[in-house]
């Protein structure tokens, strides 16, 4: 399906939305020390640590948000809209505002990190911090699209599956799942785009520490003030290895609907 | 004694204490400077410098942050964490007021005068900001109407629209316009009349406190003076 | 495993009571909508009933208390639609073995799917397979997990004639010990499987007995059209059907007069008479106007409002719809009470 | 379809990750002060204004990136892989390099804000700039929700309209566009979230003027200098907003399979 | 409207060339995946075809320029999965005539859901009604859109007794004047509805003709079977076939000696012996091993190698497969060349 033709033309403006800044990016871009200012040793620890976090982090919202997308769906009416909507409140929150959320619940005086904390265990400020922040943001994009793939999915095969003597955790993973593929994959690239430029959660909640807590955003932020080219090449680089896992790793799963 | 954490007073090269400073933003490269200069007096000191905008680490230090020692770009911030502050805060730098213009200078801009001009896209904080509310103070001392496009929460977002073109002239601190790149400084006269004082204090909270007074007299010392004032920063 | 089940699905408007004995084959009839489907899926779980109450050899699946998961029912559904799974065909196959727990799922799914005819297709995916392999494999698919009770939704729909008649004669032999409900629009489905008839309409079973008895002494019009069979039904009176128009066919037997009775026979038993009332004093004559006619190869069939004949071609030929014709239905037939 | 009971462990984790923090926030709010502050001119001023900007932008991201999303399903292999993967880079910009790089192109001495400044057209520091922010760092979740959903979905019954006379618009809006009812949905839904979240972008390039470009998270932004308790009350509003909206205007699209 | 297609599809390995006379109506029968729904699908440009060359009335549709885009066409699809669109009963049925720019559509959907007996299901979505429903309501739709071409894949698969023959007489009074290409797996569908016949195996077009010639004088097993008839194939030696078992059966007319012929009778025109070299000289006698038994109402199709005859069930309670019989058919059938 290819569309009609009139699409074309918005299909570029929106092209052009995005494209244009990164162009612009690009055009601001000194070359000539972008390899330098790459290979500078701050720059590849929070590369790094960016790189680990938001993989990390990834992983987090599929082992949670698949879940509780399948627990949304099972919702109904009134609470299911009302909680999806809550759901989204880490897409809402200015940042900031996310990262003090964050301090209020898992810092050293929060609802749980007060308590983690007289037990010895302490999570804001370290890197478990910074995973934790950007997981919080990227949960959104897993939970709603699980949701809507499921309730475009429906449920037939699932209780067919069950006719034919299966466990739920069987028809979980080798009926559902599989068919929730394009959703799952769309959802794991948002979050992992999103954690990746996760930054003012991070600042706040985890703090701007080199090698423990300071990722490339918060790199870039850092350089910003004192030296804009470097912040540009830094921002080229996160968005040159954004491309470059999201391109690799996104399989374009076969649009072939199940007869 | 203070400089010797062992027990036998060797000196010692292998790092064996972390000491954690909060920084205001504005200061990121005079304090990387500090840090340096203070851990080759005392080699076994890693000084770990945190930064961000001193509302935010103030909020940070009020929830537990493991901050030792808080340099703040602004009295009010080191008065909001005054619980956590042991002693007194010192007074270390001062800044004031200039006008930033991108290079070249394209709308022109002479004095605080120009501002009042439509012509001219103005950007300055927003009074909620300390930098904001000397640009307030100043105009009214000099009788302006800044007729400001945007009010920006940071000195960043201002000087950010300068250097881009985006805007003619922004009014920022003296040191600010020294260490962006793109540029150009359009002074103030009687500039003098509006002081921003930055204070530095020791938290509560702090592992070594000795270390950290130690750095707190640094910075405020002679040797902090000096680094200070290369970066244009006046003296409290 | 004797089989006994009322479900009620209110959004659909079906509310059915069917029993099958123990290893005994129950055809289910009805014209499309009667709700067939919604009472199998209803049973297997595959829908959820407003009301339900089915019992397995004496035991209550579903009914007062929790009911069993369809899971642990051990009735498996082959549903209308297919409904294969999105992982390969062999897979699909596999699927149920594999859920009982048999190690050798694969060796036993390939030996169902060369019993369909399909072991060349093991590794393909179900969107790269024509209408009537996806159907084979799906029976595979439903005989692979080895039920207690089979439920089979229109087995037969969209496999070619070889398929369908090896295949039928395989479920024939399976059918044999398995308690099962089969629904289809094809009579001879119903002939060679079934013991049993049950005959739906708008969600009410309207008729139900043995196969034989159903398919011959058909009480509705669907039953008999199902049965290929002409019904000629009226009122008893005096050792003789008198049909709505007033036209008397004599039969034998039949219940007591007043009592509405009918005959059955085939259409091609039927003669048909254009013009006037014909003196074959053989033949009872029932006069009728034609309200349809249906060509069926050689011969074409003449609906009429209460009797269908089968004539040649070329005696239909003179024909058109409302042309007034007499029908002649041999006399003496046996009666049976609707 | 409910799942196996083990996801109910890890959907509650999933839901206290989110959870925990807002309830932090909600706790540290200071209810007494909260209705004047919530009615205070600045904060009425700042929320009509980021609902406007945020209902005008979720549009253009519909009108823009519903195309787009066309546009990148009808790609192929590696080309439609690294396009999708950039279209994603508003996502993985630091909000802040975001802003700077819309300054590039939009901004007065901008690739296409230059010679439109010339023309006399002026974009910076108008409430059009906010949209445009908030445009482009909401436009990847409607494309990428709109391109996985066309690979779920197939073209099957738009090559079946086709035969039956119907012209591309018309299988469109009649055929494709109510199949990706719920990916459109979700679209919708992250994209407004996103928008009216939306911080560093809409500071960098559109600044920060009481009733122009002020909006509600740059608002809670500033107050936050001068009074933490406004900045948390003023979050709590916006989310309660974007909650409202959300639950009120995603009505859950059936979860019927067309046969 | 004269339709001639040449279609390939490799990845399914088709390659078919069919040819349709202005106004007539071709029957494309074949096993299971042989490709007649991909090649009516390449033909109204629902899969793309490998090459193609695809001629209306003269003029190429498909061909070495650019293709006519398929919503120029005019050739309609009832797609075997009726891929019913996301909207009202009433909405699908009114789709093509809304496409084609009249201002009544919703009376002509109407008037068509009523024609297949669908008015009540209007308001309904997809989603909702049962397969046969459904089935009829594709129909509909395609019968609502005018088509120049009707191409219908399996028309009534699914529908009920009724409904079947309801809809075939009113699709054999419409396709009176249209071109069309009906697939079925029904024999009776092509002997009612089709003038000529084409047989797909394997991807590929293995017998054509005029449907009475290719049913009564089949040439491959698979046609034989569809038209319900035992194909009794061997050399022409002397005025009789000599089969492969060197049977001979003496037959009128045919190909030349040692040419391949056949003749082709209904298996209940076949008699069977079990036992003794049958006497009766008015039969030729064809010894054989049974392969497989398929009851059928009262009957049981016995099923050999070469030869099937329909027996009572008495007879074949007696038989099992493996067991030798002799199959009795009448001499001097007319025979053909094959
Ligand atoms: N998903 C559904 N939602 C609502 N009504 C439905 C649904 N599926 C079927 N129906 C309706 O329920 C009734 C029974 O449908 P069912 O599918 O059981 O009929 P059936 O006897 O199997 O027909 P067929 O012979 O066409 O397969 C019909 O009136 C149908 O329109
Ligand atoms: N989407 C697909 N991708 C790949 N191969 C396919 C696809 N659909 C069908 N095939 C294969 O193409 C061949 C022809 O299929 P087709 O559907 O045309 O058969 P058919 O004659 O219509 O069969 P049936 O009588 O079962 O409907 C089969 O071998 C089938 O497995
Ligand atoms: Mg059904
Ligand atoms: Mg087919």
């Amino acid at each position: 399906m290819t569309g009609p033709r009139w699409l074309v033309p918005l299909a570029v403006a929106g092209a052009l939305l995005v494209a244009l800044p990164l162009v612009g990016l690009l055009a601001r871009a000194s070359w000539g020390e972008m390899w330098s200012l790459i290979t500078a040793t701050a720059s590849l620890e929070a590369l790094a640590l960016s790189l680990r976090t938001s993989l990390v982090a990834t992983a987090l919202v599929l082992v949670l948000g698949v879940p509780l997308g399948f627990a949304l769906h099972a919702l109904q009416g009134r609470v299911r809209a009302v909680a999806r909507a809550v759901l989204l409140a880490p897409l809402v929150l200015p940042p900031v505002v996310g990262g003090l959320a964050l301090l209020y619940a898992f810092g050293r005086r929060g609802l749980l990190g007060g308590p983690l904390e007289d037990a010895g265990v302490s999570i804001a400020y370290t890197t478990v911090a910074v995973v934790l922040a950007q997981a919080f943001v990227a949960m959104p994009f897993m939970v709603v699209s699980v949701e809507s793939a499921l309730a475009t999915h429906g449920s037939r095969r699932e209780a067919i599956a069950a006719t034919l003597g299966a466990s739920r955790t069987r028809i979980l993973a080798r009926v559902t799942l599989p068919a929730l593929g394009p959703a799952l994959a769309t959802g794991t690239v948002l979050a992992f785009a999103r954690a990746l430029g996760e930054f003012g959660a991070t600042l706040t909640f985890a703090g701007s520490l080199a090698g423990v807590t300071r990722t490339t955003p918060l790199e870039i932020y850092l350089a910003r003030e004192t030296d804009p080219d470097a912040a540009v090449a830094l921002s080229i680089v996160l968005l040159v290895v954004a491309v470059t896992v999201v391109a690799v790793a996104y399989r374009p799963v076969a649009g072939r609907a199940v007869r | 004694a203070a400089f010797s954490p062992d027990s036998e007073g060797a000196p010692s090269t292998a790092v064996t204490h972390v000491l954690d400073v909060y920084a205001a933003a504005s200061l990121s490269e005079v304090m990387e400077t500090l840090a340096t200069g203070f851990e080759e007096v005392l080699p076994w000191v890693d000084v770990r410098v945190t930064y961000g905008g001193s509302s935010d680490l103030a909020a940070q230090i009020l929830e537990g942050a493991p901050a030792a020692v808080f340099a703040s770009a602004d009295e009010a911030q080191m008065a909001a964490v005054a619980d956590e502050v042991a002693g007194e805060p010192v007074v270390f730098a001062t800044n004031t007021l200039t006008i930033a213009v991108p290079e070249g200078n394209p709308a022109g801009v002479t004095g605080l005068g120009s501002l009042a001009d439509d012509a001219v896209a103005t950007v300055v904080c927003a009074p909620q900001v300390p930098c904001g509310a000397a640009t307030a103070t100043l105009a009214e001392l000099q009788g302006v109407d800044i007729a400001a496009v945007s009010e920006e929460t940071s000195v960043t977002g201002v000087l950010g629209k300068v250097a881009a073109g985006q805007s003619d002239a922004g009014v920022v601190y003296v040191t600010d316009v020294a260490r962006a790149a793109g540029v150009e400084a359009v002074a103030i006269g009687g500039a003098d009349a509006v002081v921003n004082r930055y204070p530095i204090a020791r938290l509560k909270r702090s592992d070594f406190a000795e270390i950290a007074d130690d750095f707190v007299a640094y910075v405020a010392g002679a040797e902090g003076r000096a680094v200070l004032a290369d970066a244009g920063f006046g003296a409290p | 495993m004797r089989l006994e089940a009322q479900v009620t699905v209110e959004g659909r408007d079906v509310d059915a009571t069917l029993t099958v004995g123990a290893g005994r084959t129950l055809a289910l009839l009805g014209p499309n909508g009667s709700g067939k489907s919604t009472a199998l899926e209803a049973i297997a779980g595959v829908v959820r009933p407003t009301r339900a109450r089915i019992v397995l050899d004496g035991r209550e699946l579903v009914g007062a208390g929790r009911p069993v998961p369809p899971r642990e029912r051990g009735i498996v559904l082959l549903a209308q639609d297919d409904a294969l799974f999105p992982m390969s065909v062999l897979d699909n196959v596999a699927f149920g073995p594999r859920a009982a727990g048999r190690r050798d799922e694969r060796e036993v799914a390939g030996t169902w799917l060369a019993r369909v005819g399909c072991a060349d297709l093991a590794a393909r995916r179900p969107g790269e397979l024509s209408g009537g392999q996806a159907r084979r494999v799906a029976i595979a698919r439903a005989l692979a997990a080895e039920p207690r009770v089979l439920l089979l939704d229109e087995p037969f729909a969209g496999l070619d004639v070889e398929a369908a008649s090896s295949i039928r004669t395989m479920l024939r032999a399976l059918l044999a010990d398995v308690t099962a409900i089969v629904t289809t629009h094809d009579a001879l489905d119903a002939h060679t499987l079934a013991d049993d008839v049950a005959v739906m309409d708008r969600g009410r079973v309207v008729e139900a007995g043995a196969a034989a008895e159903v398919l011959t002494r058909p009480r509705t019009p669907f039953a008999a059209r199902m049965a290929a069979r002409v019904l000629v039904a009226g009122t008893m009176r005096g050792g003789a059907l008198e049909l709505r128009g007033g036209a008397r066919v004599p039969v034998s037997g039949g219940p007591g007069g007043g009592a509405a009775g009918a005959v059955a026979l085939p259409p091609s038993a039927v003669t048909l008479v254009v013009g006037d009332a014909p003196r074959d004093r053989a033949l009872a004559w029932i006069p009728d106007a034609v309200t349809a006619l249906e060509p069926r190869g050689d011969e074409v069939r003449v609906v009429g409002s209460a009797v269908t004949a089968d004539v040649d071609a070329t005696v239909a030929a003179r024909l058109d719809a409302g042309a007034a014709v007499w029908f002649g239905v041999p006399r003496g037939l046996p009666a049976y009470a609707l």
